[in-house]
């Protein structure tokens, strides 16, 4: 068997998502009632049998590294190979390396000593459940140098302007990449590379003054490589906004997108708490949403999703919203269209409407 | 490395036959409750909580899916360098061995074990009860008293006294009687089945209980009456709170719908107290735009379409449109199809109930239907009425 | 979850009674090896080294110290989520239950552990064996040729031929004859006691073999042979590296002896193929200024202050002023006091040797002198000469 | 039980090891053949029955992070409690607090969460055996406000000049703190305050501009706080340069010394390697050394220490040296007062000679 050792590379992701991300980075922002970002690009990997991942961090990652420990949760804590957190923390008086090219190359050790023959690196926004043995088997079959992976989405949303596209002639070869807002060929933020050339490549590209791997390393090489494209077609959501983020939890009700996601024989894990299972209480009513452990909910809750330990009391509202960890709604309160980072608390009798496009974000622990 | 002050010994062996084929496959103390625990979380987490950190689990029954379960501890952090959770199931050695013939047996198979900690008290508990302890103020207790054992005692309803066993203890606590299941009992304090001994004192009775031929090798019948018998100081120490033994499918069903209280005598959502299982990894419960779910205890991992009323249900369980759950406990991983009825029911992990089945008798204090037929897929037409 | 290519199920049962004393309290896989190792470790190691991350070890005497030792499985990172280690104690279940009476027996009690990963092949493993094996190149082996069986061998010299069970392969390799212990051998090729078989095959001989009234349920003398009977496809796959069982004290005190050659068969400090094993924690081991240390592996712990030559020390061995070590294996925290001589002796964990002791034989080729009594303080005078 | 919860305070310390912290903080350096100058804090404080450990620290703290993982070798991987390694990621736009105030102001979540009644300070230069229950008894005994521990030395070392000195009244009650260097009251850069007051006092600090808490926050207030001295009278070395590094490295080869630090029911943890016992071939002469597993040695070692996997070739001479994981020396190499750093190769018939106060340190990785 080939083996892939797994870079996820957050360095060059940025932090849109407005009050989620003021105190932590994209990565770790929590998704889908139980989960974080990071966890599925994670999780992607351990189910494809890489068990060397590495984490380029930049900023904001305590609670990135609260969250993955050692990569317990996905039996990543091992012996040989297993998970490295890799923040910035590099003291080469003789590096010359810029922008991601630096965690490059202070960490080339990762990549020499990862028992892999294969580099698969991905971002932490782009939702999906891929197996990338699969990518590994089209890449060996038409023998390319890089294979990057893409969706042909049906739709084109504000979210992909800020994603690459990819042209394709009829043999998936990649002859292009580019930002063409029109392009339905929306590049998923992963790629495949053999290890001996990823750090040829790398070396190259620093020598060069590059500061951006993909970008000065890859495509700048599309007329010298062989770039493939793979296609991905399960469920995927691109999330690097405040309404990608919105959007696309709310397309978690729906039972195809939630399938896509869960439904298969690749789990995704994430760090595991000791929650009481749920409790709905007499005059409880709750309809289409998702709901995590720990919950204790007595008012009504329809179109929205609740993260652990969320607590709703008699007669409050909740509606299109996401409360997160440990929130606590009083009596009679009402929230339509709103985001709650973990710890709120809304008073008794409030109100809070946003925008159908545009939800109300509450940060972190306020209390309302 | 130093001694333990206290080390815990937990016999999880027993079979629980009353609870018919749920212990099919599984001893009792792994048998589910509450939508996501097994009894034996209980004391195990109670263990942990109480600061008592060494562990010896004593299996003889189905041991498999338990020693899968406890595995090294680390759910209740009981994976220690020095101590943790040791499963111990009979052995063969060079001078023979062979199945533990008694709970006093059990323990003094394995001194060998408790020997390695050099204890000055060991706590001993069974894995059948759903309670929430603080074993450390039992200890105390038991330690300032100077007591060669100490005995957790209950107050059970007077009628109900001739089920248990029975101390009577004079005014300063001392235990100077033990009645097993009296007709007329003396006194409404039951025993817990929570012991602690001084190390020696327990070692002393379990050596001289061992050569006894005409001993049943049993705590209750066995080494406590002998303790009496040598005027041995033995406590009682009352505990308050909340005390279910889930013998039977019936007590296991009431067991079950007392969480469902606004606030139960049993909280699962004390932070101070955690009930530590292990953990399946789930996504989010979702309830559909159809469900209807009132009253309830639900875990992760399920998909409701029907309606759920008074039930508790376990991970990974579906229930499907214009289904109806009311009054029962829907074990992890059970299917259920559509336009079902489910009414006062255990239904066991795994179960797939056809569309249309009905299951259950409504009637308000008939007996509890267990479905528990291995993989089985029910046919439309199983009533238990 | 996916089912499993192969699942390991490694037989650790055996008391080991030739061992004599160094098994006494423990089974025969525990027994130290190399300074540093248990029996099991070479077994464990090599799953993980191979990629088998599903192993089963069926345990039945003194499994006290390998259930503590084994765990969860960390120190060979066989403490997967899905998968991993799995000690499986003989057990009771409903219907019954008992001892196992043979290693076919052991796997058939098991059945039930076997079927949760559907594995299409399971590898049979001993633990008496010191041997360093990729698995997944016979594996590959026993896909490709299609076999229904395969069977790893060994030459051994045709004089010795007679103490093992003996193939008797054709050309391509195909089993046509198995010898146990054959008086006449017609190969000098050994069964390792390591098979493949295909998952389905396995279990529907074990299921035959279990309703056999006349079986003695054992793999070499009924399974093996039941296979060859209906014509299944056995094939032999050759292994050329270090194998050694070391079922006698003679035995196991030569595969230690064998690991101080300067380049020997057994390489431990092989990066690429790592025994693995739990690691007390201990701090360097301390060579005095009086200390001669030649030809030697010691483990941290140790403080030498007399001379050691040709020996293997365990860690936290300490050996006093003026004492010489020859020829020698010390197992863990041995104390020898001053101007003691040992030769060419074992001495067991924990013993205390007093000051002025001479054991052993030093003539070249004498009896091997084991050392075992428990806790002892060896008189001053234990001569086995 | 009073419970205590820790805090290994690396901020303020220099990393003055000069090659040996050129790639880690002092923290991380190896010592004693198997072992990192923080195990001996993170020790003593698991064996004192604290099971909430953080550490703060400031830079070069990936091979800390690395050493450390989730404190698995001291038993503090736990769900309740358990082990922070908390670098500097923050994020508060109205944080004002400032050096060592820093950690202490956004970390403050630790000491509020920790299920304790105590802190207990300690730095990582300090190498002893010590039972903070102890301290704590003590401090509870005199009902004193701030513990501090000294040791009243035989010897004024040259390190003593970097540390701070108390004076002492017949009470043991601290009645100052200064640099005098004839002073043998070595503070041992330890210090056990209530949970409640410690709090109270990083407030006040920070109000206050301070920027080393144990000098703005305790030391000025000498006057108003109770503060105890807790005598230590074990093995204890200062190790904050190379000199004193080599030194008590050496002293280590001594009984009493060794026995000091490894020889009681507390033992000094670390993380575990996978390493075969050390080989000894028969051309081997080695006394009075310490060797961790893993070594293969032929050659001859006096008077050193050997830590792990190194190889020593036939006819080698290595005295008065302190060789680190994974150097391999070749045949009839010669080594006396050198210190070498991780996998350094030197090849056969080199010869390296020290000053027997003076140690040649080799950097990491080198090749001779």
């Amino acid at each position: 068997m080939d083996r892939i050792a797994g870079i996820i590379n957050l360095d060059h992701e940025q932090d849109l998502l407005d009050e989620l991300t003021y105190f932590r980075c994209g990565a770790a922002v929590p998704f889908a009632g139980r989960y974080r970002m990071i966890d599925f690009a994670v999780s992607n990997m351990a189910n494809s049998r890489i068990e060397s991942v590495a984490v380029f961090a930049r900023r904001k990652y305590r609670s990135l590294m609260d969250h993955l420990e050692q990569g317990k949760a996905w039996d990543l804590d091992r012996k040989r190979g297993g998970m490295f957190i890799l923040p910035p923390d590099w003291n080469d008086p003789t590096d010359i390396s810029k922008g991601d090219l630096q965690h490059f190359h202070n960490n080339l050790d990762f990549l020499h000593r990862a028992w892999a023959d294969y580099i698969l690196v991905s971002g932490s926004q782009n939702i999906c459940n891929i197996d990338f043995q699969e990518v590994l088997k089209e890449h060996k079959e038409v023998d390319a140098d890089v294979t990057v992976v893409y969706n042909r989405v049906d739709e084109l949303y504000p979210e992909y302007q800020l994603a690459h596209k990819l042209e394709i002639d009829q043999n998936s070869r990649v002859t292009g990449i580019h930002n063409d807002h029109s392009s339905i060929n929306v590049y998923m933020d992963m790629y495949l590379v053999k290890k001996d050339l990823m750090i040829e490549l790398i070396e190259q590209c620093i020598a060069h003054g590059g500061s951006h791997f993909f970008l000065d390393g890859i495509k700048a090489k599309l007329a010298e490589l062989h770039i493939h494209a793979y296609e991905y077609e399960g469920t995927h959501a691109l999330v690097n906004s405040v309404e990608s983020y919105y959007r696309n939890s709310c397309k978690l009700l729906e039972a195809d997108q939630h399938d896509g996601l869960f439904g298969n024989e690749a789990p995704i894990f994430t760090k595991v708490k000791n929650e009481a299972p749920s409790k709905y209480l007499p005059s409880s009513e709750v309809t289409n949403t998702l709901v995590a452990n720990g919950c204790v909910i007595e008012g009504q809750v329809e179109d929205s999703i609740l993260f652990r330990g969320v607590k709703i009391g008699e007669g409050a509202i909740i509606k299109n919203s996401i409360i997160m960890q440990r929130c606590e709604i009083e009596p009679n309160a009402v929230l339509e269209n709103v985001i709650l980072d973990k710890d709120c608390k809304i008073s008794a009798g409030r109100t809070l409407i946003g925008a159908p496009e545009k939800p109300f974000v509450v940060p972190k622990r306020k209390s309302m | 490395m130093k001694n333990k002050e206290c080390v815990a010994m937990l016999l999880a062996g027993g079979q629980g036959t009353r609870l018919k084929s749920l212990t099919k496959r599984v001893a009792k103390p792994a048998v589910y409750f509450g939508g996501k625990y097994r009894i034996i979380d209980f004391p195990l987490s109670n263990c942990t909580n109480s600061g008592i950190d060494t562990v010896g689990v004593l299996t003889q029954y189905e041991p498999l899916i338990l020693n899968d379960y406890i595995g090294i501890g680390s759910p209740w952090d009981l994976d220690r360098k020095y101590g943790g959770v040791s499963v111990l199931p009979p052995f063969m050695q060079s001078d023979g061995g062979g199945w533990y013939t008694g709970t006093a047996n059990a323990i003094y198979r394995n001194l060998q074990f408790l020997n390695q900690y050099e204890p000055e008290h060991v706590l001993i508990l069974s894995g059948d009860h759903i309670y929430k302890m603080d074993y450390s103020e039992m200890l105390e207790h038991h330690k300032e008293s100077g007591a060669d054992c100490t005995i957790s005692v209950i107050e059970v309803p007077w009628e109900e006294a001739n089920r248990f066993g029975i101390m009577n203890a004079n005014e300063q606590g001392r235990i100077t009687e033990f009645d097993e299941k009296p007709e007329h009992p003396k006194s409404n304090l039951a025993s817990m089945g929570v012991y602690i001994f001084r190390g020696d004192v327990l070692k002393q009775y379990l050596i001289e209980d061992a050569e006894n031929e005409n001993s049943s090798h049993d705590f209750g019948k066995d080494i406590i009456p002998a303790l009496l018998r040598d005027y041995k100081k033995m406590m009682a120490y009352r505990f308050d709170g909340y005390w279910k033994d889930v013998g039977t499918v019936d007590s296991l069903w009431e067991a079950n719908m007392d969480l469902l209280k606004k606030d139960p005598d049993l909280n699962l959502n004390d932070g101070e107290w955690r009930i530590y299982s292990k953990n399946p990894n789930q996504p989010p419960q979702y309830l559909a735009p159809t469900a209807k779910v009132k009253n309830a205890l639900i875990n992760e991992g399920c998909r409701i379409h029907g309606t759920v009323d008074t039930s508790i249900i376990f991970y990974g369980v579906q229930v499907s449109d214009s289904s109806v759950v009311k009054d029962s406990v829907i074990m992890p991983d059970v299917k259920i199809g559509k336009n079902v009825t489910i009414n006062r029911a255990i239904i066991s992990k795994g179960t797939v109930i056809e569309d249309g089945a009905v299951i259950g008798d409504p009637t308000p204090g008939s007996e509890i239907t267990l479905v528990a037929e291995e993989g089985s897929v029910l046919a439309s037409n199983y009533v238990n009425t």
